[in-house]
């Protein structure tokens, strides 16, 4: 492979990197495609009534 | 940390292990050499992942115990040449794992719930592939397999859970290099191998299921069929050739030529060139430990005609290949429909030999041969890595 | 240098710094390019309004919709209205000071909690009501049991935290960035304990990793900041305004005898005791306190590390909104158990920091807590760590003479 | 033997071969015909060829074959 194409090839590997991880993993690019209503947050943990 | 909750290259925890495993080959290449050998320290990291990391570290000791026994065991006491026995005994747990597969996620009966939480450990199925492998590459040689080794081949972090399945004599030889293998030239190898499958796993795969599949309702629509099927198929070779270039990044970083497992598959042109593209090392196991030596069964007994032959090992194979998946009726399917291909292709190949001309293309211009077989060739596949998905079934 | 290490760094540098240089100016230029194609923000307000429903009972949760949440913002508004915080001893029994002084007294009061709604919960609620703190009259029921966790659990923080609570804190701009800060860093701290992030959420994250985040979260921080502003419209956080229409009600002559009640209370509940010498109601006993062999169960407490407790920090940061905002607040220290709970002594530095700091502000507080089995007056308490009658009783005197009695 | 070996590769294959031929990489042979025509020889020249030995090392050329099965003629 040529050295041009393949600084070509890394710069896209590098800058669909950090957009996907911007899009995807930052921001929730679901939420900006398809828009819907502020989700119900819970907690993942049910905690027991305990005593101490 | 999530100890005993931490799968390789899925929780962000994974990648802390590797930047200290990294860290630590490099230190040791530089400054103690002379103290600890270059395949204790692998044994050392990959102990303290299954000590610190990994699920159910017990359990997996005792396999690695149970594997290495039996393999020395068998290496002491079984001189007979054939080798469905010790098949057979290395691959019991793997075979009892699968069979508890079949029973449903939510049982009730408490037996099958504990005897699954036992057995079912992270990659059992490549470990058993690989130990087969050695015990049958080994098998006349008389020299000894040492714990440490066979140790580190088997629980190599990197390619435990789903691969690329290595090969002993291979691995062993990078092993034995050591601390040379460790240069510059093969880190930044694994560089461009690790963004790579970085992009592949967690961008693309990831888009794919994001954008596509999670958006996709089942309507019964011919529309969403196709739609999934072929959304599914990228996904599956991106998160599966995400996590193997992974696992040969990690691998080059610390010195081992990991091989190489997905090569272009969707530009294959018949079945037995996407086996050299697609899970390659699967591939290249099963022609080397099962087709073979059951076809040259069959050849050397004269079972059937001679195409007869060729089917019947090669159905066998693949249907083997989907057992492995598992023991569910779509895993076992899917690969017999793989099976189905590479006979169908067989044929074609055995026809055209006989008569001297391909018997389906005749004289057709070869390029636009190749495109067709691609693009029948792709959507094969597709429709088989459907059937895998379990989603029509 | 070797020609090998040379040609290294020539690919290193030509394959991956250049590369990675190029990408990060590519996604400038995508960045600017997206801004420029996204719309302005519109913003948007969402207006809760209507009467006043609740002015006497208990909400044990703030899930039931807008108007739970009016009713709770009305409260604090209304300067009549006695609010009420607490955990697991709020229940239904007529005698619980928000059913007791609405009945009895004419005094609208209004409870809120279940079990694990503790300072921080506490906290958050006031803040998003920050604006009607002033003068509201407040009573903080707290257990010695809160100091032994770590804290306000993600359970309770969702559940009485409204997503509305967070955005109206987020646009509230009177609200100290301290306070933003620290809700900010139990999100961070918690984020994976929640099913997701709300927007509201998201944006007291950031400003936490912003403020006192590491290097890494605060890269994320701010690009996480600045994608959300241009795509605002996709990441809404509403502008809540609550408009609850108060009511009041009529007040009551006090008509008991204050001694004859309460020495009846104690006595009703110490002869209907016939299963054990602990002071706990039979039926919890043979629940909880006897074992499988009817052998006596009892608790043990440990000792807490005051340098290191979430939830007194917690607690100091409740003290110091509520001394900053002018409330009308007082605190009520419940008892344990001691004839149940060995070592009860073991929280004496616990009651003293809290006592201490309350003192400091010159907060009225009715300290029930006792150390030893001598100190502990029987049937306070119902079972090892719940109010009983009698115990409630005691705070509805505290609580009618403290804000009652002179008017 | 390389006359032998010649004439059974192409009777296997269907096709004509030049004696410097590289018989894996041309596509001659492929994983079913190389164990075909290891049986034939193990038939035919009496040798015993263990199937983890049917590997293109010693089935690259004619000339690795024939050196293999002289080898294989010796040890028996």
């Amino acid at each position: 492979m040529s050295i041009s194409k393949q600084i070509i090839k890394n710069t896209l590997i590098y800058f669909l990197l950090i957009f996907g991880y911007m899009y995807l993993y930052l921001v929730d690019i679901d939420q900006i495609l398809f828009p819907q209503e502020n989700m119900e947050v819970k907690s993942k943990i049910d905690f027991v009534y305990q005593q101490f | 940390m999530k100890l005993h909750d931490t799968l390789p290259f899925v929780s962000s925890e994974f990648y802390y292990f590797i930047a200290i495993a990294v860290c630590l080959f490099l230190v040791a290449k530089i400054g103690f050499k002379k103290w600890i050998s270059y395949r204790w320290l692998l044994a050392l990291v990959i102990f303290s992942f299954i000590v610190l990391l990994c699920p159910k570290p017990i359990q997996f000791g005792f396999l690695i115990v149970y594997l290495y026994l039996a393999l020395l065991l068998l290496r002491k006491f079984y001189k007979h040449q054939n080798i469905i026995l010790p098949m057979l005994v290395l691959a019991t747990p793997m075979i009892f794992m699968k069979t508890l597969g079949v029973f449903p996620e939510d049982t009730k009966s408490t037996f099958i719930i504990s005897a699954k939480n036992i057995i079912q450990i992270i990659g059992l199925s490549y470990i058993i592939f690989k130990v087969i492998g050695l015990y049958i590459d080994e098998r006349r040689s008389a020299t000894k397999i040492a714990f440490v080794d066979f140790f580190n081949f088997t629980a190599f972090v990197p390619s435990l859970l789903i691969g690329p399945l290595d090969r002993f004599q291979r691995f062993n030889s990078d092993v034995k290099n050591g601390y040379e293998n460790i240069t510059a030239e093969l880190f930044l190898q694994g560089w461009s191998n690790f963004i790579k499958g970085l992009l592949f796993k967690f961008i693309i795969a990831e888009a794919l299921h994001r954008l596509i599949l999670s958006h996709l309702t089942d309507d019964g629509t011919i529309t969403y069929h196709l739609l999934y099927m072929y959304t599914y198929l990228f996904y599956l070779f991106f998160d599966f050739a995400g996590y193997s270039l992974l696992a040969i990044g990690f691998g080059n970083f610390i010195g081992i030529n990991v091989p190489i497992n997905f090569d272009k598959p969707f530009l294959a042109v018949n079945p037995k060139e996407f086996w050299k593209r697609w899970h390659k090392t699967l591939g290249d196991w099963l022609n080397d430990y099962f087709f073979k030596p059951i076809f040259k069964y069959f050849t050397t007994k004269q079972i059937f005609t001679s195409i007869q032959r060729q089917s019947i090992a090669l159905f066998l194979t693949f249907s083997l290949m989907g057992f492995w998946n598992g023991f569910k009726l779509h895993y076992i399917l899917s690969g017999m429909l793989f099976g189905l291909y590479s006979v169908t292709h067989n044929y074609y190949i055995y026809k055209c030999k006989v008569a001297g001309k391909d018997v389906v293309f005749g004289k057709l211009n070869p390029i636009l041969v190749k495109i067709i077989s691609i693009i029948l060739m792709f959507n094969s596949v597709a429709f088989a890595i459907y059937l895998f998905s379990g989603k029509i079934l | 240098m070797s020609a090998k290490s040379n040609r290294m760094i020539k690919k290193l540098f030509l394959f991956h710094l250049i590369p990675f240089t190029l990408a990060g100016l590519l996604i400038c230029g995508a960045l600017i390019w997206i801004s420029a194609c996204t719309e302005t923000y519109r913003g948007s307000t969402y207006i809760i309004s209507g009467e006043q429903v609740r002015t006497k009972g208990v909400y044990d949760n703030l899930i039931y919709g807008d108007q739970a949440e009016l009713d709770f913002i009305a409260s604090l508004k209304n300067k009549n209205q006695l609010t009420i915080f607490g955990s697991s001893e709020f229940t239904d029994a007529p005698l619980c000071s928000y059913n007791f002084l609405p009945d009895s007294l004419g005094i609208q009061s209004l409870g809120i909690g279940h079990a694990h709604h503790q300072c921080f919960s506490i906290l958050c609620e006031l803040l998003a009501a920050s604006e009607y703190v002033a003068k509201s009259k407040i009573c903080i029921v707290l257990s010695p049991s809160w100091f032994h966790t770590y804290g306000t659990n993600t359970e309770a923080f969702a559940e009485f935290v409204r997503p509305h609570f967070i955005e109206k804190i987020v646009h509230e701009k009177s609200i100290d960035n301290k306070y933003k800060i620290a809700i900010g860093k139990y999100i961070h701290e918690h984020r994976n304990e929640f099913t997701g992030i709300s927007n509201g959420m998201a944006f007291l994250k950031d400003e936490y990793c912003l403020a006192e985040g590491n290097w890494l979260d605060f890269i994320n921080a701010s690009l996480h900041k600045k994608l959300v502003s241009m795509h605002q419209n996709s990441f809404p956080i509403q502008n809540i305004i609550y408009q609850p229409k108060l009511k009041n009600m009529e007040r009551k002559e006090w008509v008991a005898d204050k001694n004859k009640t309460m020495q009846g209370l104690q006595q009703t509940f110490l002869s209907s005791i016939t299963t054990n010498k602990l002071y706990v109601n039979d039926e919890y006993y043979n629940l909880y306190v006897k074992d499988a062999d009817g052998n006596e169960d009892l608790g043990k407490i440990k000792e807490i590390d005051l340098d290191n407790n979430q939830e007194l920090e917690d607690f100091k940061l409740l003290v110091d909104f509520l001394v900053h905002y002018k409330a009308n607040c007082s605190f009520v220290i419940q008892p344990i158990n001691p004839y149940y709970y060995q070592y009860a002594d073991r929280n004496i530095p616990l009651i003293d920091t809290l006592t201490k700091i309350l003192d400091k502000h010159n907060l009225p507080y009715l300290n029930m807590y006792a150390p030893t089995k001598e100190a502990y007056d029987p049937g306070v308490l119902k079972d090892v760590m719940h109010l009983g009658d009698y115990g409630w009783m005691k705070i509805n005197y505290f609580l009618d003479s403290l804000y009652y009695e002179h008017q | 033997m390389e006359e032998y070996l010649i004439k059974k590769i192409e009777a296997i294959a269907f096709t004509k071969i030049k004696a410097d031929e590289q018989l894996w990489a041309s596509g001659i042979l492929d994983s079913i015909n190389i164990i075909e025509l290891a049986v034939e020889l193990e038939n035919e020249l009496k040798i015993q060829i263990p199937f983890d030995e049917i590997i293109i090392e010693n089935f690259q050329t004619i000339a690795s074959l024939a050196e293999y099965v002289r080898k294989k003629q010796q040890n028996d």
